[in-house]
């Protein structure tokens, strides 16, 4: 099964749509009837109280969950039941609100771990390690290396991440999304935990992503300061029904915005 | 009729040969659900506790004690040494492991192992020292319905009784005794049990002792059937499928899975094994406990397995 | 202040990513490999201590190569790609059994047509049986799709005890000998028969160098970074593009292969002539200490856990003999027990990862000494 | 800093160990012993290594050794495990001042391995009563010598017996005999010879395998239950023996229809069985327990004097078995001593002297050993030399003989040898001996 491999789509238009999507586990519903589209090259905030659904949202979208109504079309396609890796086939590359990182393994071999579907020496050849598999290899790391520069992290690359303060961590995590060259780029509260110098630097990190590679993101985050800096367009979302959408200073003074985050009752 | 009877009679003691198999495999559950460590150590610890019993036994009975007396002092005994390699493994092996991953545990216990074997045969001896505690003739059930009756070995019917005491005590002990309920609450929460001032070390030890003194109930029985003798270590690989099928932290699992596997191995050569050359029972139960996993991964007993991210 | 990388440089990714980029590593590989190679045969040649006899390379060097040829390959399964195997030793079998079918030519008539092929050479039929091992891998790595940690580890037992019993029953593999027992044919490599022990010693050293060589490039390469990501959080891994059918599948394909050359070795050059009681459950737990022991998820870790795991409890054997204390064998043999037990307890508290992980802390401690940070 | 010079040292120690320099004076014949002292069949193992080693001690406390050359000898513990077993071999096989004598591994797998290695190292195998069967032909296993007894000769005589039982050979048939074997090389050795017997004696033949290491043999016995063979053969070793008389005593099945191998016939099989073992027969290598007059002289040369490594097992059937090995070892090697003179003997003088052994009823008295063992004689050909055997049956607290000496028919078992070695010589391109020509 491949991912969809639709026409090219251009700047602004819609990437990926999602039409009246449900997901529930044995009778609680996580997300309910929720309809939002990302565009090509934009920054999409979702936004929303805990338990809202956000992360099961970006689950859905990158084929963990499978929701049990709703249509999800990506580059024009409207897909069937997908594994996670064809959602990673299609460019879609992803970062977890709990650091995910290959706790085993250097800060180097995580990010040249997302070259792997770039990648395409066969096994045979790599056990060889000469000839085209070792250019491979080097070519590989060369983007890698960029990325590395791009992040500011040279300094511990060879360092097991597990040994790594936390945001260094999810700078190697952002790093290691990057380095799938990914159409769509989902962050899972990618500066939770951080101190206001951190957040900055992750901050500009994402808009260098956006500008440089013309990469679209979505993003969940808590820190309203930064959502309204970053994003283009904000969706939210509460007990997993989506409340409002529109840029940030529509939802800002939206009233059920306002009264979700202040924990009025329905 | 007379295939019927056979039938009745493979499937009967299939299922009270399950139930012995239990008895090794409770202490496996017992650890593994209070501590998270795949105790590898428990066949060897019913050698222990056999050891220890038959050979203080057979030295009171040479010192002219009633043999009443003996096997109560005996058992005392067996239950000390029990108690004295619980303290053993939990202060020098398993206190400094605290809080290392599952496979350092297990390994850890394989060290255990190594001790325990040599450790044991170097003070008890290593020959085969016979035990008789229970009967070990049959009854013939049903010889009016079934050409020649229904064989049912009394020892098996014993094993079967005492894990029946067993299971219903230490599920008295879970959840009436004040130790018990610690144990279940280190089980679902190491740092949380500890918050609330229970002692790692010392639910450690207690969990050691009890599957201690399980495996000297294992011993009684095992012993009485096999001759305490080295070779009851291999149990723990008999006592393995059981494991798998029942799920390593539900002790009535243990239960169901000997059952389970007895039955189905038993069934398996009699049945299977002549198309197929015999010998069969071994591996067997091992493909059994595969099929059940690959329908239930956390088999059939076992706390459901959550994929977060 | 001699352990420094001070000073070298690296004007390319290439030297960069060479298996041991820092110089002082490289100089002590090739000092290692010149005492295998060169210094062994010499030593053993001229007989010198310790080589007088054979005892050093038939019943300690030959074992060891060929046990840690085993280890890496439990490894690349359990430490690479974190799938815990007990099956170690079944797929040793099928290396060694099968091996000995395509050295003695396989006839299998079926009712339309009949497989036969003729005897062939040691070599061909080494790659051939170890291909079998692999295909047996992948099948028994299925459940590893559904089955994780422990639970995986006692299905692979299925494995173990199915195939035992298949050498055992199916007289076809021993080709109807009366006992069942099977012994090796003569060691034929490219016209040149392999019998004095210096000679298995430097076959196995071959086969291993050369193993251990694809190895290290595979779990540092693309597919082995796929094992490992699988191994450290298997989730993130898929969500990543790794598929981990793939991924499982070819660890368990690759280590069945690497074990199934170890049978054979194990077989042919070590024992000679066996019965399936040489490749029992103690053999798979056997490879496992050692993989544990060494440190998961290291080449030089299965070296030196194969080294502690066979070599220490012959060395206790023999340390009462040597000092001249009269004890006797059965003391000895049960105290090689417990203090190989404690010396493992220990070894866990000191350092759970394994000997490789004190090796690079202790690489780490000389880059930095004599200062403390 | 000290735990490393600790560690030193005991590296150096066993590196010492391991080279052990001749410093052993000359006049010394080493002779190694594999024993397995601990594990899974250390209670059949023990009695068996002391008998061996006491009568290697007799031999220097009484005589000063063998013609004036003292026995040195060193045990090494296999655990019954294969590669321990060749690293203990590598390790003793060069000691002594002209290396060892011979080997006995008291273990079908050590000996399969070893049989691949001794023609290389020049040591021959006396592996008495177990081994391959066909390791008869000496002219193909010149190594290997199989004194007294095959397992091919056991289950002949273990037919005969039930034949005699039932009152002549033509009632054999149509009787069914089952084997309830050790699913190993071991156990399955018998199987050919009992095919080859069912096929002439006309009786109804099955192999019941039981899975080492035979703690659990419900099944297998329910199966008997069930099909009421008339005899039940036992080839076992260590726990699977006692388990398997206790579950036949379970099931009802008589004891005194179990006839054991020789292997499944001492002390530690029917012990833990106790009461229930009474009636069981077992296969006699020709000696059964009980004391001699050989047992005498260790009583007082060895026992008195505290150089037993005996307990309770003295006179028992393993421990006469372990005599009876160092016996017919050290004879051959007063055999070899005839034609070298009376110095340490190398292995293949050993060879030689086994090869050549001729043990008479006269030198059998002489040596104590009459009533224990008949003649045996050994040549090129026959690296066996005796194809008889008895059976005894335990009373309930010792062992009775009930027969006399059965002789193996070697119509049918010697073509059996013949292929088996032809076999086993095409496939290993063994160019077999020619005995006519050799002296």
């Amino acid at each position: 099964m491949r991912a969809p491999d639709g026409p090219p789509v251009t700047a602004g238009d819609v990437l990926l749509s999602i039409d009246n999507v449900s997901l529930s586990f044995g009778g609680v519903k996580a997300v309910s009837g929720v309809s939002f589209d990302i565009r090509k090259g934009e920054i999409r905030a979702i936004i929303g109280p805990n338990g809202a659904g956000k992360t099961s949202m970006l689950n859905i979208i990158n084929g963990f969950y499978h929701p049990q109504e709703g249509v999800i079309t990506y580059k024009g396609e409207a897909r069937a039941k997908m594994r996670p890796h064809d959602a990673a086939d299609g460019g879609i590359a992803r970062t977890f609100q709990n650091v995910a990182l290959f706790r085993g393994m250097t800060a180097l071999d995580n990010i040249m771990a997302g070259r792997t579907l770039k990648m395409r020496r066969n096994m045979f050849w790599q056990m060889l390690r000469v000839g085209p598999a070792l250019a491979e290899e080097v070519e590989h790391r060369h983007r890698v290396e960029e990325i590395i520069d791009f992040l500011k992290i040279q300094e511990i690359r060879r360092t097991p991440v597990s040994r790594l303060p936390y945001g260094l961590q999810k700078r190697v995590e952002l790093g290691r999304a990057l380095a799938m060259e990914p159409e769509l780029l989902l962050l899972d509260e990618p500066m939770a935990g951080m101190n206001i110098e951190e957040k900055e630097d992750m901050s500009r990190f994402i808009l260098d992503v956006n500008d440089h590679y013309g990469t679209t993101i979505a993003l969940i985050e808590h820190d309203m300061g930064v959502v309204m800096d970053l994003s283009d367009r904000v969706v939210v979302l509460d007990h997993g029904i989506k409340i409002a959408d529109g840029t940030p200073n529509e939802v800002k003074s939206n009233q059920a915005v306002i009264d979700a985050y202040l924990g009025v009752a329905h | 009729m007379i295939a019927f009877g056979q039938f009745l009679e493979v499937l009967v003691s299939g299922l009270l040969a399950g139930v012995l198999y239990s008895l090794v495999a409770l202490g496996f559950v017992l650890i593994f659900k209070a501590s998270g460590v795949f105790n590898f150590a428990q066949g060897a610890m019913v050698l222990l506790a056999g050891l220890a019993l038959v050979r203080s036994l057979d030295f009171m009975v040479a010192k002219g004690l009633p043999f009443w007396a003996a096997i109560i002092i005996a058992l005392l005994f067996a239950a000390l040494i029990m108690a004295i390699t619980a303290w053993l493994v939990e202060r020098f092996v398993l206190g400094p492991l605290i809080n290392q991953d599952g496979l350092t545990l297990f390994m850890s216990t394989i060290g255990v192992t190594f001790m325990i074997e040599g450790g044991a045969q170097m003070l008890f001896g290593s020959d085969v020292y016979p035990l008789r505690l229970f009967p070990s003739d049959a009854w013939f059930l049903f010889e009016s319905s079934f050409p020649g009756g229904i064989l049912v070995s009394k020892i098996d019917v014993w094993g079967g009784m005492i894990a029946a005491v067993l299971v219903v005590g230490l599920a008295l002990f879970f959840q009436k005794t004040k130790t018990g309920r610690a144990l279940r609450a280190v089980a679902d929460d190491h740092a949380a049990a500890q918050s609330v001032g229970i002692s790692l070390n010392w639910i450690w030890f207690i969990v050691w002792l009890v599957a201690g003194l399980v495996a000297l109930v294992a011993a009684t029985v095992w012993g009485t059937k096999l001759g305490v003798q080295f070779s009851i270590t291999f149990l723990a690989l008999k006592a393995l499928p059981v494991l798998i099928i029942g799920g390593f932290t539900s002790v009535p699992g243990a239960i169901v899975g000997g059952l389970i596997i007895g039955a189905g191995e038993k069934i398996a050569e009699a049945y299977l094994g002549p198309f197929i050359g015999g010998g069969i029972e071994y591996w067997f139960a091992y493909v059994l406990a595969l099929v059940v996993l690959m329908a239930r991964p956390q088999g059939l007993f076992g706390e459901r397995i959550i994929e977060r991210i | 202040m001699f352990y420094r990388e001070t000073g070298q440089f690296k004007s390319s990714y290439a030297a960069d990513m060479a298996i041991f980029p820092i110089r002082q590593d490289r100089i002590a590989l090739w000092v290692v490999l010149a005492a295998a190679f060169v210094a062994v045969p010499l030593l053993d040649f001229f007989q010198v201590w310790p080589f007088g006899g054979e005892y050093i390379l038939r019943a300690i060097l030959i074992p060891f190569l060929i046990l840690s040829l085993a280890a890496i390959g439990l490894n690349i399964l359990t430490g690479y790609c974190g799938q815990l195997s007990l099956g170690s030793g079944a797929f040793m079998a099928i290396g060694a059994y099968s091996t000995y079918k395509f050295c003695t030519g396989v006839h299998i008539p079926l009712e339309l047509f009949t497989i036969s092929i003729p005897p062939l050479p040691v070599l061909p039929s080494i790659l051939l049986g170890a291909l079998m091992s692999a295909f047996v891998g992948i099948l028994f790595g299925i459940p590893s799709l559904r089955i994780k940690g422990l639970y995986l580890a006692v299905a692979t037992l299925a494995a173990q005890f199915f195939f035992d019993w298949v050498f055992i029953r199916v007289k076809w593999f021993t080709n109807y000998t009366s006992s069942g027992s099977v012994a090796a044919p003569d060691l034929v490599f490219f016209g040149f028969t392999v019998t004095t022990p210096i000679h298995r010693y430097l076959l196995c050293l071959v086969f291993v160098s050369i193993f251990a060589l694809l190895a290290k490039n595979l779990v540092r390469g693309n597919i082995g970074r796929q094992w490992m990501a699988t191994r450290d959080m298997d989730i993130a891994a898929e969500l990543m593009g790794i598929r981990p059918l793939y991924a499982k599948l070819s660890a368990f394909a690759l280590s069945s292969f690497v074990m199934g050359v170890a049978g054979a070795l194990w077989a042919f050059v070590y024992l000679g002539a066996w019965e399936p009681l040489a490749f029992n459950i103690d053999r798979s737990f056997q490879i496992l200490f050692m993989v544990i022991i060494g440190g998961l998820g290291s080449i030089l870790g299965s070296f030196l856990g194969a080294a502690f795991i066979l070599v220490l409890p012959i060395l206790l054997d023999q340390v009462p003999h040597a000092l001249g204390v009269p004890v006797s064998v059965e003391t000895v043999s049960l105290l090689v027990f417990v203090v190989t037990g404690a010396l493992i307890c220990w070894l866990l508290i000191v350092e759970p990862r394994g000997f490789a992980r004190l090796w690079s802390t202790g690489k780490e401690k000389l880059r930095l000494w004599p200062y403390p940070y | 800093m000290r735990r490393l010079t600790l560690a030193l040292g005991a590296l150096a120690l066993g590196a010492t160990a391991m080279t052990e320099p001749a410093l052993a004076q000359q006049n010394e014949q080493f002779l190694p012993a594999l024993v397995y002292r601990t594990g899974p069949y250390a209670p059949n193992g023990i009695p068996f290594a002391d008998g061996v080693a006491d009568y290697w001690t007799l031999l220097n406390e009484r005589d000063g050794g063998i013609n004036g050359v003292k026995i040195i000898s060193e045990e090494c513990e296999t655990g019954y495990a294969t590669d321990k077993g060749v690293e203990c071999y590598e390790r003793l096989k060069g000691k002594g001042p002209t290396g060892a004598g011979y080997f006995s591994p008291l273990s079908t797998g050590i000996t399969f391995a070893l049989t691949e290695k001794a023609p290389g190292d020049k040591i021959p195998l006396l592996t008495m009563g177990y081994g391959r069967s066909e390791s008869k032909d000496g002219a193909v296993f010149p190594w290997n010598f199989i004194a007294v007894g095959s397992y091919w000769t056991a289950a002949d005589v273990a037919i005969q017996h039930i034949a005699k039982e039932l009152g002549g050979m033509d009632k054999l048939k149509d009787k069914k005999v089952s084997l309830v074997y050790h699913d190993s090389p071991y156990g399955k050795e018998p199987i050919m010879a009992l095919e080859a017997r069912a096929k002439v004696n006309g009786f109804v033949f099955k192999a019941i395998p039981v899975t080492h290491p035979g703690v659990e043999q419900k099944s297998q016995w329910l199966a008997i239950r069930q099909d009421r063979p008339d005899y039940v053969l036992l080839w076992g070793w260590g726990v699977m023996n006692s388990t398997a008389i206790k579950e036949a005593a379970a099931v009802g099945y008589p004891r005194d229809k179990m006839i054991g191998v020789w292997w499944s016939g001492a002390e530690p099989d029917v012990t833990p069985a106790g009461d229930q073992s009474t009636g069981y027969k077992a296969l006699m290598l020709q000696h059964g327990a009980g004391k001699f007059k050989v047992h005498a002289d260790l009583e007082k040369f060895v026992v008195s004097k505290g150089k037993s490594v005996a307990k309770d097992d003295f006179a028992q059937v393993l421990y006469n078995r372990g005599l009876l090995n160092s016996m017919l070892g050290t004879e051959a090697i007063r055999t070899a001593m005839k034609k070298y003179g009376n110095k340490p003997m190398t292995g293949e003088q050993v060879r030689w002297g086994l090869e050549n052994l001729n043990l008479t009823a006269e030198r059998i008295k002489e040596l104590g050993f009459e009533g224990m063992v008949g003649p045996i004689q050994l040549s090129c050909q026959d690296h066996q030399g005796a194809d008889i055997a008895r059976v005894q049956q335990w009373d309930g607290k010792e062992w009775k003989v009930i027969s006399g000496n059965y002789k193996a028919d070697l119509s049918i078992l010697d073509p059996l040898v013949k292929e088996a070695a032809a076999k086993y010589a095409a496939e290993k391109k063994i160019t077999v001996r020619d005995c006519a020509k050799e002296s």
